[in-house]
């Protein structure tokens, strides 16, 4: 049996590979740069602990009401800031994600800055574990369809994606509602798992962590994401003993992986079988264009 | 004056120099023609410093280029970019101001001004505009005449004619006859090899990364087997 | 709880070494070293007629909730301690009640004075979470009854951290506390945490013209609060809270805060902490922290609780705990029925010149 | 109307402070098109040279006040040849850069809190000039900080001849041309690797004049990095890449956070400030004074 | 010959400067008609008019007979307008297929959920997605580079794919924008045959942008010229090569060759 320890690390990777799958679809995938997303975490959070503490209604009803709520504040937020471009919408979004900590700081119902204490302990590690594998399922799937397709055209390319018939505000709204609901869902296993919260947990550092994680593990890559998170909540783990140099590290370890590899841990290749034959199949691709040329080549030289 | 011994240039795994060797005399026009892709870009950012060579060297004036391209323009050798590399966040008058960043000549600079409107009296008219809202061939005037501002001995032109109206086509043929007359040495690249050819002393041939012909532009010209490849069944001068 | 494999007693210890309040993480961290290496030198604790060298294991929490949680699991379930130590903040000392009573690790917090740290939302007790300070509630009572009556101000003024709990907690408190007394709170103002610049608010504070101003904040806050308000012209007495005592406090205000007051659990210049303040002097060539005198007693008491109950178990330990009785340099501790210090004495201290000179203190003021 | 002056200097003395270390951002912005996250923490370092200069080493201010300048100019230079350099020479997309920027942060953070300390530092008024020393100038009952003067002045100063070098002088236009298109300013001659340089460098000496600016008005502290978010926002709200709009973002900013905290409340302070932000952008997506022209098909 | 596409006084001002002055020309069903103008006459902007990237400041567009003027660019895509880029604006870092299969999207309509949960539509909208794409690159002969990513392709296949993925969402009339720029008389050529060939196969109507007259004469039916923005001539080639005003400011007269 495992140590409460060690799972309790698999349970905060799960809840944070969660959030972060959803901020893959919007940043590694659609090419959207999120610095608010700790802002949908909290709603997630708060709204699922209402659930379960005020309300007393099921657990996989407040963990679906976060989901929704996320979703629903995420609706709003996009018709109002997805006209933004490259910076402008992160600085938009970091703007959201404060003003939602600095609100719930206020709402003395829900325990204001001071925080909310003994809620219920509901989620298990089996909860995560089934919720997290559904995730990297479900943005797989979402991903290799039309819709992902649409999504990563608008990343690459916004007016020619347009020109092609692309509802763009459309498949950025999807992104970032799909993106909000993952994080409404990670806020509230969150909170049913360490029974306590707090406006602080969600700030700023928070988002801008799970932005780390995306990039970290190779934007546009299910797998990197997986990785990303995996290393980069381990880390610190294993650097606890460091005391005040484990931030050091791991900022070292940010900077070092960027420079030294910036197409992140993974950059764009998918660890399944269909991605290593995609990469395959575009490496012969290029050997035989390469062949053609030569070949043309030795035949004028001839 | 410019003399290339067996360059080669490769991208990753692409190679798209395999040992280029060329010359280029003070005073004359050389042109480069040959297929999309066939390195004849590659050549030009090359020679500028833009990219490191696998093997070979560039001598000019006696000096042997290294990769700091700010440092060979220095040295009087200015290079009109493939595409419309103008400032698009600038003013049409800063763009053409910064062509002279080098220079000192205050008077002469000012003359060099009246001159380029003088060819360009489209780039007179919008001088106050960005850049980047002009027309693609209003950019390509305004490249041609920031180029014309830096006074190099030396002028790489990669395609000027990329994209213009076949009237302004003939203009800029006719500015390179007189920048030469200037006193310029040019080695021009081209897609429009008619008139390249037209124009130019002399040319070389590039196909795949190679020269696969040189010689005097009427030669090659009469040539019919380039004739066939690069200069099209019919005439490809302007109007139809 | 764990049976010791070699023969030393591990106690566990969190708190925030990196992060906003490092400097009181630093500092606890720093005692319960040099307290575990007294104990050693001194050949180690006897427990039930066998001797234990006493080992810390200490993890940095970042102040943060989620992070001590990890730790809290990490401490409890793979360092396998018999009782921790710390943590400072009621942030962090809420959330990992759960996990101490679930793993029935007892754990003494060193300056966590929000109620909520022993006693949940509904009342009920936790019963492995204890203190060996006092609470906001009875900090609240104290600083208004020392405005009020030993100061004779009448209307006070609040300035106060928006988003920080021991900020807003201790105000709430102050206020009802002094209003009951028959005072009035004119103005109540707030910041955000973190922020330098603090005019805006004061300047309202100012056109109110209180007797006298509550700043339930940390020292350098305080500082610069205090440096501000003499620029705009406040000339009105602060009051504080257990935030303000800082070796640093005097020195990041200048004179700005000349002839002011604030509540503190001892007199960190006075006779009992002496020994201690000598020796972590000598030690770090740096002035103790009000946490460090905390954390002390913290230690002690579960040192204390461990000898009373000749045992290494969890169980036994909080047993003990919950009857602990014993002098420390803060003073009296006896724990009540709900795992706080009963009756806990708290001291009135003034700001004179670079020094802090104690003023009064007052004993379970009901 | 005493109560309004006063909010007003208030304000006007906030807002040149965050004008001084937005500028920086959007400096860099202009030239790399990436928010330089890393700039706070460039701003901290400056602040720590000019405290260790003044107390440790015993210089005197002004030398200080020039070492700091000098030192984060250094420490911003070298953060662009270590860690965007190389992501520069990959053309790597601007996420990747803010990454970058986040994590050297938060390197250098946390570096100072390990070695230095987290504890906070002042500068002992005795050593400071007296133009900087606390006390207040008195009319009537308005109190102007002499530090707040002063450091108007010293902002006003350094802006405008910042101002005028990027506008009026062929190095400023040819940062200007780096700004847009490093390969064609390379081809007019100009050395875009020292561009960027000297882009960094002016950006990190103006960090490490506000750095010790702010330390001296409050205090001197490794999260010092943080604060420096707001005129992030300052800058955003005035268009990135545009230093009047910096300028001008910053004032109308601190005005706001000024009278939302003295007339509505201290609580919706940093609400409205956000709020406001967010409007803003939906309205004028590009900043007060940024350009947003239609997308050139 | 019915038309297809027709603009009527259409003005475009960017501030002060006009763009697009008053312009109203007919696109006819099924044919191909050239817009040409020297540079900077405003003829990228009146496609970025027609395809709604700009908003018109005065006058209509009718598509078959609708305005659609005001309409957001993704909608217009799907009535059937679709166009290639004066600079070419591929997904860079997707394959040659993925780009095609890309643009298919409109043909299959399932949606949101149907993905996620990989129902049957699913499966069988995508397979014929995938059928289709491949059949687009085949009748455009890239079947052979369908797995290299888009921006390792040669300049001239690049042009092509930017053809290819326009044609995958079935467009009725298709606008291209210097097609041949930087293309040199023997690709020219072969442009000018695939252009005629699409046309047939697809049933296409074409509006292209060219300077190269070779093309522009070669294929067109019906040519439009703008200069500074106003209309300066419409007709047949013929017509415009022999038009003294088209000559002027844009052909200019021929000159003497070099003699050697
Ligand atoms: N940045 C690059 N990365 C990879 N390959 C490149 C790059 N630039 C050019 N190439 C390849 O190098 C070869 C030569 O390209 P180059 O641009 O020099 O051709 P060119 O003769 O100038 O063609 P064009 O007429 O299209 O301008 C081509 O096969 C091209 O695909
Ligand atoms: N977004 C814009 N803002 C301001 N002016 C613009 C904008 N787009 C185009 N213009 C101006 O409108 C005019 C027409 O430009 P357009 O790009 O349509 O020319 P064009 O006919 O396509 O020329 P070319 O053949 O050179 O590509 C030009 O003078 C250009 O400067
Ligand atoms: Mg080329
Ligand atoms: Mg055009």
């Amino acid at each position: 049996m495992l140590s409460s320890y060690f799972q309790q690390i698999i349970v905060l990777v799960g809840i944070n590979m969660i959030a972060v799958l959803g901020l893959s679809i919007l940043t590694g995938f659609t090419g959207l740069f999120s610095f608010g997303h700790a802002g949908f975490m909290a709603i997630g959070a708060y709204i699922a602990a209402i659930f379960v503490a005020r309300l007393h209604l099921p657990f996989w009803m407040a963990v679906a009401a976060g989901a929704a709520g996320a979703a629903l504040v995420s609706i709003v937020i996009g018709g109002l800031t997805l006209k933004l471009k490259g910076d402008y919408f992160c600085i938009a979004t970091m703007g959201f994600g404060e003003a939602v900590r600095i609100i719930l700081n206020n709402i003395e119902y829900v325990g204001g800055a001071r925080g909310w204490e003994s809620l219920p302990q509901l989620t298990s590690l089996w909860v995560v574990l089934v919720l997290a594998v559904a995730m990297v399922v479900i943005t797989w799937n979402l991903i290799n369809s039309r819709h992902g397709r649409n999504m990563v055209a608008i990343r690459e390319e916004e007016l020619a994606a347009q020109m092609a018939g692309i509802n763009v505000f459309r498949y950025k709204m999807v992104a970032l509602v799909v993106s909000a609901a993952m994080a409404g869902i990670a806020g509230a296993l969150l909170g049913n798992y360490i029974q306590f919260l707090r406006p602080t947990m969600f700030n700023m550092v928070k988002s801008t962590d799970l932005t780390i994680m995306v990039i970290f593990g190779g934007l546009g890559s299910i797998s990197g994401t997986i990785v990303g998170t995996i290393i980069l909540t381990v880390l610190p783990e294993l650097f606890r003993n460091f005391a005040q140099w484990r931030l050091v590290v791991y900022g070292l370890a940010v900077v070092v992986i960027m420079v030294g590899r910036p197409q992140g841990v993974m950059g764009g290749f998918e660890m399944t079988p269909s991605g290593i034959r995609k990469h395959f199949a575009a490496r012969r691709a290029r050997q035989a264009l390469e062949a053609e040329l030569r070949a043309a080549e030795r035949e004028s030289a001839a | 004056m410019l003399s290339v011994h067996e360059l080669h240039v490769s991208y990753g795994g692409i190679k798209a120099l395999r040992g280029v060797s060329m010359e280029v005399n003070q005073g004359e026009i050389v042109t480069i023609i040959g297929a999309n892709g066939a390195g004849k870009s590659t050549m030009l950012n090359a020679i500028t410093g833009f990219l490191k060579p696998a093997k070979g060297e560039v001598i000019f004036n006696g000096h042997k280029l290294g990769r700091n391209p700010a440092a060979i323009v220095k040295l009087g050798i200015c290079h009109v970019p493939e595409g419309r590399l103008v400032f698009a966040n600038l003013s049409v008058q800063d763009n053409l101001m910064l062509g002279a960043y080098l220079r000192k000549d205050r008077k002469k600079m000012a003359e060099d001004l009246e001159k380029v409107f003088v060819l360009f009296p489209r780039l007179k008219e919008r001088i106050k505009q960005q850049a980047g809202t002009l027309s693609g061939g209003e950019q390509q005037m305004l490249a041609m005449g920031r180029a014309l501002m830096t006074d190099g001995e030396l002028v790489l032109m990669d395609e000027p004619s990329l994209g213009l109206a076949p009237l302004l086509v003939k203009t800029v043929f006719q500015i390179i006859k007189e920048i030469r007359d200037l006193g310029k040495t040019i080695l021009l690249v081209e897609q429009n090899a008619q008139k390249a050819l037209e124009v130019a002393d002399r040319a070389y041939v590039l196909e795949q990364g190679r020269v696969v012909k040189e010689g005097a532009a009427c030669d090659i010209q009469s040539d019919p087997a380039i004739r066939a490849a690069y200069l099209g069944s019919k005439s490809v001068a302007g109007g139809a | 709880g764990g049976a010791q494999k070699s023969d030393t007693i591990k106690i566990g210890w969190l708190g925030p070494q990196t992060g906003d309040s490092a400097l009181w993480g630093q500092a606890e961290y720093n005692t319960v070293k040099m307290m575990a290496d007294d104990y050693n030198t001194a050949g180690g604790i006897d427990v039930g007629g066998k001797k234990y060298k006493v080992e810390i294991v200490a993890y940095d929490d970042k102040g943060d909730s989620t992070e001590a949680v990890n730790v809290a699991k990490r401490l409890t379930s793979q360092d396998k301690v018999v009782a921790v130590v710390g943590p400072q903040g009621s942030g962090e000392a809420i959330p990992i009640a759960p996990i101490m009573n679930d793993a029935k690790i007892p754990c003494v917090a060193s300056t966590a004075t929000n109620p909520k740290v022993t006693v949940t939302e509904n009342g009920t007790v936790n019963p492995y979470m204890f203190r060996a300070c006092f609470t906001d509630p009875y900090q609240g009572k104290v600083a208004a009854y020392a405005a009020y009556e030993k100061l004779g101000k009448r209307k006070a003024a609040i300035f106060m951290t928006i988003d920080d709990p021991y900020s807003t907690g201790l105000a709430q408190y102050f206020k009802e506390s002094f209003e009951k007394l028959g005072g009035k709170v004119v103005e109540q103002v707030s910041y955000t945490s973190g922020e330098k610049e603090f005019r805006a608010p004061l300047t309202k504070i100012k056109a109110a013209n209180p007797d006298i101003i509550f700043i339930p904040a940390y020292y350098n806050d305080v500082a610069l609060a205090s440096k501000q308000a003499r620029d705009l012209g406040i000339k009105q007495v602060l009051l504080g809270g257990d935030g303000w005592p800082s070796d640093n406090l005097v020195q990041l205000a200048g004179n700005s805060l000349e002839g002011c007051f604030f509540i503190n659990h001892l007199d960190m210049d006075g006779d009992a902490a002496k020994p201690m303040r000598d020796e972590y002097m000598a030690k770090y060539q740096k002035k103790a922290e009000l946490n460090s005198y905390m954390v002390h007693d913290s230690l002690l008491m579960v040192i204390d609780a461990i000898q009373r109950a000749k045992s290494l178990k969890g169980e036994d330990i909080q047993k003990a705990l919950t009857s602990t009785d014993l002098e420390g340099i803060t003073g009296h501790i006896k724990i009540g029925p709900q795992n706080d210090p009963v009756g806990k004495t708290a001291w009135l201290i003034k700001i004179v010149g670079p020094d802090m000179k104690f003023q009064d203190k007052f004993a379970a003021a009901d | 109307m005493t109560q309004f002056l006063q909010q007003l200097i208030n304000g006007l003395s906030i807002g040149s402070i965050y004008a001084l270390m937005a500028v920086g951002y959007s400096l860099v912005y202009s030239i790399m098109n990436f928010s330089n996250f890393a700039h706070g923490s460039v701003i901290m370092l400056g602040a720590y040279f000019g405290f260790f200069s003044l107390t440790t080493l015993g210089m005197p201010f002004g030398i200080a006040f020039f070492i700091a300048a000098c030192g984060a100019g250094f420490v911003a230079v070298t953060l662009e040849r270590l860690a965007y350099k190389p992501l520069r020479d990959r053309r790597a997309p601007f996420l990747y850069f803010i990454i970058t920027a986040m994590g050297a942060s938060i390197l250098i953070d946390n570096g100072v809190i390990a070695t230095i300390g987290p504890t906070p530092k002042t500068f002992p008024p005795e050593l400071l000039p007296s133009y900087l020393q606390s006390g207040s100038i008195q009319i009537g009952t308005l109190g102007i900080g002499r530090v707040d003067i002063a450091m108007f002045v010293i902002t006003a100063v350094c802006l405008v001849a910042l101002i005028l070098f990027i506008d009026f002088t062929k190095m400023g236009k040819a940062i200007q041309a780096t700004a847009y298109n490093m390969k064609a300013s390379a081809l007019m001659g100009i050395n875009p690797n020292f561009v960027i340089i000297l882009v960094f460098a002016i950006g990190g000496a103006l960090a490490g004049v506000a750095g010790v600016l702010y330390g001296v008005k409050y205090q001197v502290f490794p999260q010092m990095s943080s604060i420096t978010l707001k005129s992030f926002i300052a800058a955003v709200f005035g268009g990135l890449g545009s230093l009047p709009g910096a300028l001008l973002g910053s004032l109308l900013l601190a005005l706001i956070e000024t009278f939302v905290s003295g007339y509505i409340s201290t609580q919706l302070r940093d609400i409205f400030a956000f709020f406001i932000l967010i409007a803003m952008l939906v309205i004028r997506p590009a900043g007060i004074m940024g350009k947003s022209a239609e997308d050139k098909a | 010959m019915s038309t297809i596409l027709e603009l009527k006084g259409l003005t475009k001002q960017f501030g002060g400067l006009t763009a697009v002055n008053d312009v109203s020309f007919k696109v006819a069903e099924g044919g191909i008609s050239g817009l040409i103008g020297p540079n900077g006459a405003g003829k990228t902007t009146i496609f970025n008019l027609i395809t709604g990237v700009y908003k018109v400041t005065k006058g209509a567009i009718e598509f078959r007979g609708t305005p659609i003027q005001g309409t957001e660019p993704y909608l217009i895509a799907d009535k059937g307008i679709t166009r290639t880029f004066q600079n070419i604006r591929l997904f860079k870092n997707m394959t040659v297929f993925e780009n095609v299969l890309t643009a298919c999207h409109t043909s299959a309509r399932y949606g949101l959920l149907e993905s996620i949960f990989r129902m049957p539509r699913y499966w069988k909208q995508e397979k014929e997605l995938n059928e289709k794409a491949r059949g687009l690159l085949e009748i455009m002969g890239l079947q052979d580079r369908m797995d290299i990513t888009a921006n390792n392709l040669p300049y001239g296949l690049q042009r092509r794919l930017e053809i290819t993925r326009a044609l995958a969402l079935d467009p009725k009339l298709l606008l291209l924008d210097e097609p041949a720029a930087g293309m040199n008389p023997d690709e020219t050529e072969q442009l000018m045959r695939l252009i005629g060939e699409i046309r047939k196969m697809f049933k296409l109507s074409v509006l292209v942008i060219e300077h190269h007259m070779d093309l522009i004469m070669g294929v067109c039916e019906h040519i439009h010229v703008l200069s500074f923005g106003c209309t300066l001539a419409d007709g047949t080639p013929d017509e415009i090569a022999n038009d003294p005003k088209v000559v002027e400011a844009y052909l200019g007269s021929d000159e003497e060759k070099k003699s050697c």
